[in-house]
């Protein structure tokens, strides 16, 4: 079946040095017939410029409302195999870590039952297998759950939660990013498999400000890992860095937002004026270590633009511990959740409802109280509520 | 053939079932990492342990042969461990040192690309494009490959002031890091969508369907079960499409990209930044999209030029002010430039300071 | 008929350093029982926290729409003497300049048809006569423009244009703000005196961006006088400010936001990055003067916060000449009015028309072109119009 | 007696008339200024020529008797010119320099104030409050004695880092220039207004009124001809009190004050910077409302303490950062300081960067 399709356009993505995603779907072509129609309908793509995939039906597995995407091609008669090209979401594993033979039996089930193209990884984080048809869907599913694999988020439900390698191979992480993700994934499970929300909900885990895996501008909550306590100096360190030639000046002290630094000879940090903002530690990692006690701060509300313009997570909770069984952050975030679920309207983020209410009826009902951290400035214009408690003071 | 017995609700595996005895040990006890090329570092544990990566570009989708492959090579020179990062790069994780240089061989003997660690350049986030997404406005996977074989060089060995992110989205869902990207790219449309009325009173929701529009364009036309746009308001989102097939907003030839400049996510130095409109639009260009390809460069090269150690593209415009990107670059400044979505306002200038 | 009312809490507040309001009211009681009943309905309002004024019919001269703030206590048995306390808004000079004679004449009118009390001056700028009756209001209004006087402006139109005192007293002004003002009033004499327009509009002209005047935060436009070419540096001067102990580094270069100076015994500034700021010329008055090519950014639409929030003036036009007879400026603010006149709603400020119908629809309608100095930054979301216009380009 | 005739349109007198023959000859060219003391200070024309400017305080609400005396004044040191200030003080304006002891000395016997140039308060700008105006939710001018009393020194002698711009506004329609001050009183109330409705029907257009609150808590009652308003939408702005007086806001036992800071107009440095909310509430306490008065005091001298030479008081806060000014100051933070209306997410913190 393979090669039915002259495509000049896509070829010409064959050249340059960086890997081609046209070659990888050549070589799924060769043994998947799914896969050379998906080349022969993207070549038509790149001739007229316009994709033809349409939304089907919902579909999925038994008991599941969620982990697969429906997709049907408009054009079935001209590109029948991939009539149907659904994608499934496997969870990954936390921060990505696998072992040669774990994916080369995820690689043997779907070559038997999908195109054999994968996405490594979605943007949320699952494995995604890319293209089968909705009679395969039970099969693959009972492959890979009974191997030990589940199926990740979609729809209007909790999605795959994910993070970045942190304690895995990070010498900055100041919580175990691993852990909590995968003890959130565990802990979310009904939410994640059976959307019942008013939209999608997605948590990412970065274990220190740097946010190797966008939790601040990209899930509905982000856990940044923290710390409390002096940043720990290494003197010696510090000088090899300015021996090596480094401009500690310009390039740390100058650059400090807060101005906390000073160098000369050796370097002084005013901990209390420290924002924690990673820069000296990151860019000087042998000399620098974060304070010793660790936590994280919770942020909510990031998403793409549609409908009301993207947003950053804002601070919510600016400092949490966050040790195994991490039963408060879990409680936290049942809380957060409720009042989402029981105030959104359908398809509205939890970021969009904390502005539509106001940030006073989403802290009240989380049990947070109002704190400077949470804000970069104070309002501005003289229009504020009052409630009848306040008067009580 | 029967089918193995199905679990429900186990989650994934967990994660220290695949992480190498070096991490076991050394787990959270990491002492700092050395950048040792373009696409290779050091990790050394509070243990004297240490551990290698090295860093190899994937075009994210891969064929299962392409995995077999890179699982191979892990087995070779990795004990069988490896892991994605989270810009969907793949990392070997060496324990034994020795193995470095043969696994580096390798690798480059089978032309994979070694790269993206350090101050450089590191693999686009982008997502689905004509390849599999109904809402698709161009082709994201396309304009990534000839993005990056532009910019290559700053992937495998150059260095720039900072990590330059760059993202791409096929469409304003932006399911990538685009609005919070150093330099992205985002499809846009510039035409009303057109209403298969039929078809609307037929499989959409109209509540749902007028809710969906951020400037109020759409309105219910409850004679007709169906709903009108009120192409004064309509800035082609797309978000009714995506709630009710059936208004149409694919235009071939008015359909393009966007590209957007300065974002950043990390909170060091300065607070984490969205992106910002730098050039409003280029026609779709397959294969290839000189333009864009051109743009990116072109953005890449002026910040690298003028921007300080450590700057990233949206602290460096800050410091020398919009005015003056626009003037360097060379960009045009157009109307569409000038916000008038909800916070317009906070986009105005409001100082007599600035530049010429 | 002074002195009536005992006044134990107002008493309280002519004790103290600072000039007491209360010692000027009762000064002007001794002459006029208006004032005396000022002060006893005042005693009242502090003695009960609530003010007892109302609004009324309006009231004015004959011919003009304002001027006056017709203003009637709610208490008019208890304090008849001011049942009809209105204020005459008397245009002030540019700059407030004045001579005793002038204003000795001033208040001579004032003691025969009106309290005896003043405010020098109210917030806009005019010269405001505090409390008189309907029935002086013509014979006020002939004493005075027989002098040469007319009343400012009130009500839904242009109102009194005031300025900084600019190049009567000031070292650093760019434009004649003195002659600016005295023209725009007397360009807009008709606009002023009979409200026809959706809202009140201010114009206020400040010489430099020190803006002694308040003009980018109190007037629906705000002329700013400024420059282009290299900042005049005199060496010798910098040296006396070092001898003299300034802190060139820290005081100058490091609070220069443009980061566009460098000192090392003489003073350095990369011209072409200077933002013209204003405050290294402040704090070296003697050693730096601005560009020799003098010209004033336009920003529209500042003002108090009801209802869309306060705003400050957004830069519409970066740089115009502004030299007698003012042609091109007038033909600018006429162009603005026109617009804000033919879009608003009633009570609508142009700033809030602006921002309700989009930065370009009146930057078009003025002519003028897009320009990255009009923003901060460009907008973020990817929401944006196209005009059949932008395709033909 | 008859009235002298009448003239229409003819604007205020033309400023040359009223400007000393000094300033007429070296008008646009002055060179430089120094400041002499706390409320002198003399202008260097380029020709050499000099100006002396002695500033006084006034209370803003003046006498014909006391400004009689200041012409007086005027006439004896200044060949009768005089000016005042965009912030309502006096400014004596000496050609002949040998006149200024006697002017000082004439002032101080008078027990005027002088004072307020460089780096110190000036006058606080104010409106009308209860002496004059049907909105005011406080006094004005007693709390700006009681204020200027208590920080009297810093504006006669004591030097603070920069000038410290202070304002009151006596209702939200903030007359003054509170929403840009360093530090500023703004009156504000804090009930749902009641309405009056007959009289409401009788005075008041109902579509004016409802377009004038700003959180839509109005909505017309077209079958009684007056309003409702939702208590929960209501933030007690007053603008339908000014649009329909019916509608009354005055509470007198929950009125009160708020203090903002952080505001500044000029273009120096940093961009001109809106105030924001620093205490959400005191009550009010006529004569002297000692409680704001020692809040302010607070404010101003915790600045004092910390800012940098030529910082201002926002400048001051946004270098050490919110968090830091409410340690600073002790005051305490609440809901009310979090902001709810239309820009408010572009108040939240958007960063894992901030102190404790
Ligand atoms: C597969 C994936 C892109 C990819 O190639 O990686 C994806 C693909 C789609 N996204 Fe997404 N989104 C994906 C991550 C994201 C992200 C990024 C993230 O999660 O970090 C975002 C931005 C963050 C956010 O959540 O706001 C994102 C924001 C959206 C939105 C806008 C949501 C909003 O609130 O504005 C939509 C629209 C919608 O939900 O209707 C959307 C909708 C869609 C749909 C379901 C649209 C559709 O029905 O065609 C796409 C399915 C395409 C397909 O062919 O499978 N996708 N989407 C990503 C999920 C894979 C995974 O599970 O790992
Ligand atoms: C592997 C990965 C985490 C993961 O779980 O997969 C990772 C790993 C490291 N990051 Fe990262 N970052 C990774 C995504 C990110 C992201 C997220 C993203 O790009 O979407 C960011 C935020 C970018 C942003 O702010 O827009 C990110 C911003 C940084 C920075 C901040 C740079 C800056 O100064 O702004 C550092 C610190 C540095 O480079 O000095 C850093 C540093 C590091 C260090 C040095 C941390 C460490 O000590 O191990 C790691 C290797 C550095 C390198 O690649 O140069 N990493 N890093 C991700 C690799 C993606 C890739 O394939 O290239
Ligand atoms: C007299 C004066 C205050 C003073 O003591 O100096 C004043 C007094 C009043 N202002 Fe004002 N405003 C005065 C300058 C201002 C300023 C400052 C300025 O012009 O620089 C502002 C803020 C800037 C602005 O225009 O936004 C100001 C913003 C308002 C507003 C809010 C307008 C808005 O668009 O939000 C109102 C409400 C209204 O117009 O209904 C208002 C309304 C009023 C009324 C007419 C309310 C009323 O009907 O009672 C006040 C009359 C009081 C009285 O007893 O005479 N006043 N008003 C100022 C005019 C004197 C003069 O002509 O020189
Ligand atoms: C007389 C007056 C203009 C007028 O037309 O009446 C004036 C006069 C001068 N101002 Fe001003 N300013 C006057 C109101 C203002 C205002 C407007 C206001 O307060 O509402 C501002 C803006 C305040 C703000 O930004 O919030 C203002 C901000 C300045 C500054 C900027 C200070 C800073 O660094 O931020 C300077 C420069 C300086 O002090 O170094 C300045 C400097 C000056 C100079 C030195 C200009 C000169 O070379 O002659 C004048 C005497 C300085 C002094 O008083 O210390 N003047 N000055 C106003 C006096 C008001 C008063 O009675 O105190
Ligand atoms: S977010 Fe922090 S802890 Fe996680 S990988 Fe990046 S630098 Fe390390
Ligand atoms: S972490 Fe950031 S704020 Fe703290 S000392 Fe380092 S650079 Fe400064
Ligand atoms: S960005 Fe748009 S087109 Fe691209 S995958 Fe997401 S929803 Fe589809
Ligand atoms: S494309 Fe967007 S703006 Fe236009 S009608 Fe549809 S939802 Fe509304
Ligand atoms: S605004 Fe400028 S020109 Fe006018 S008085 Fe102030 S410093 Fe002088
Ligand atoms: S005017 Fe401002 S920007 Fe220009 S050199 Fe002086 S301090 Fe710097
Ligand atoms: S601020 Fe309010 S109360 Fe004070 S004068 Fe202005 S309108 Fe009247
Ligand atoms: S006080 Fe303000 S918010 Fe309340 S009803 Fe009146 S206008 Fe609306």
């Amino acid at each position: 079946m393979s090669g039915k399709y002259k495509t000049p356009l896509l070829d010409e993505l064959e050249k340059g040095p960086w890997p081609s995603f046209v070659t990888e779907i050549k070589k799924a072509a060769k043994k998947s017939p799914m896969a050379d129609d998906e080349l022969g309908q993207l070549e038509k793509s790149y001739r007229t410029k316009r994709g033809y995939w349409k939304h089907g039906g919902i579909v999925g597995v038994l008991g599941y409302g969620g982990g697969v995407i429906g997709r049907y091609s408009s054009l079935p008669e001209e590109f029948p195999g991939i009539a149907h090209f659904h994608t499934v979401r496997i969870n990954q594993t936390s921060g990505f870590f696998y072992t040669a033979e774990a994916l080369k039996m995820i690689c043997d089930i779907w070559d038997k039952y999908g195109s054999g193209l994968t996405n490594m990884h979605g943007s949320t984080g699952d494995l995604v297998l890319l293209g089968t048809t909705t009679e395969n869907l039970e099969a693959i599913f009972a492959e890979y759950s009974s191997r030990g694999w589940d199926l990740g988020g979609s729809g209007s439900a909790m999605r795959t939660p994910s993070c970045c390698v942190g304690p895995g191979r990070c010498e900055w992480s100041n919580i175990d990013t691993l852990d909590i993700t995968y003890t959130l994934t565990q802990e979310f499970q009904d939410e994640l498999h059976r959307p019942a929300f008013p939209y999608k909900f997605k948590i990412k885990t970065a274990g220190c400000a740097v946010d190797c895996v966008a939790a601040i501008a990209r899930a509905d909550l982000s856990i940044i890992g923290t710390w409390k306590g002096n940043i720990q100096i290494d003197q010696a360190e510090v000088k090899k860095y300015a021996d090596a030639g480094m401009n500690i000046q310009a390039e740390i002290v100058e650059m400090c937002p807060t101005n906390c630094m000073s160098y000369n000879g050796t370097l002084k940090i005013n901990d209390a004026e420290c924002s924690r903002c990673m820069h000296c530690i990151a860019k000087m990692t042998k000399a620098l270590r974060s304070g010793k006690e660790k936590g994280a701060t919770l942020l909510v509300g990031s998403k793409a633009p549609i409908v009301v313009g993207s947003l950053l997570s804002w601070v919510i909770v600016p400092f949490i511990k966050v040790d195994a069984p991490y039963t408060e952050l879990k409680d936290m975030i049942r809380k957060m959740i409720g009042w989402w679920d029981d105030t959104a309207k359908p398809r509205e983020r939890i970021g969009e409802v904390i502005e539509a209410e106001g940030m006073r009826s989403f802290l009240e009902a989380i049990g947070v109280p109002a704190q400077p951290q949470q804000v970069k400035e104070p309002r501005k214009d003289p229009f504020f509520f009052w409630e009848e408690s306040d008067f009580q003071k | 053939m029967a089918l193995p017995k199905r679990q429900t609700d186990i989650g994934p595996p967990k994660y220290d079932q695949f992480i190498p005895p070096v991490i076991k040990k050394n787990y959270g006890k990491w002492k700092y990492h050395e950048v040792l090329t373009g696409g290779t570092m050091v990790h050394v544990a509070e243990s004297g342990d240490t551990l290698h990566t090295v860093r190899v570009a994937s075009p994210r989708i891969l064929s299962t042969e392409t995995i077999r492959d890179i699982c191979d090579m892990a087995e070779r020179y990795c004990e069988g461990y490896l892991r994605f990062t989270t810009r969907n790069n793949v990392e070997f994780l060496v324990s034994d040192k020795s193995k470095m240089e043969p696994l580096l061989k390798e690798l480059k003997e089978k032309k994979y690309s070694v790269g993206g660690i350090g101050p450089r350049i590191s693999n686009i986030v982008h997502t689905q494009g004509w390849v599999h997404c109904h809402s698709a406005c161009t082709d994201a996977s396309g304009m990534v490959k000839a993005i990056m074989d532009d910019v290559y060089d700053y992937f495998t060995t150059k260095e720039l002031p900072n990590k330059v992110r760059l993202a791409v989205a096929c469409c304003v869902n932006m399911c990538g890091a685009v609005h919070c990207s150093d330099i992205a790219v985002v499809a846009v449309h510039r035409k009303v969508p057109t209403i298969n009325h039929e078809l609307v009173t037929k499989v959409c929701e109209i509540p749902t369907t007028v809710a969906s529009c951020p400037t109020s364009a759409i309105r219910p036309n409850p004679k007709e079960k169906t709903v009108t746009i009120n192409e004064e308001k309509c800035m082609y989102c797309g978000n009714c499409f995506t709630v009710c097939p059936p208004i149409d907003i694919h235009k071939p030839d008015e359909d393009g990209v966007a590209i957007v400049v300065g974002g950043k996510i990390g909170s060091l130095r300065t607070s984490p930044k969205f992106s910002k409109l730098a050039i409003p639009f280029f026609y779709n260009e397959p294969p290839r999209w000189p333009k864009v390809v051109a743009a990116v460069r072109n953005i890449l090269e002026t910040y690298a030029k003028n921007a300080k150690k450590h700057e990233r593209v949206g602290e460096w415009i800050e410091r020398i002010g919009w005015e003056s990107f626009f003037k360097l670059t060379g960009i045009e400044f157009t109307f569409q430039h000038i916000d008038d979505f909800t916070f317009a306002r906070d986009t105005f200038r409001t100082s007599a300071a600035f530049k010429y």
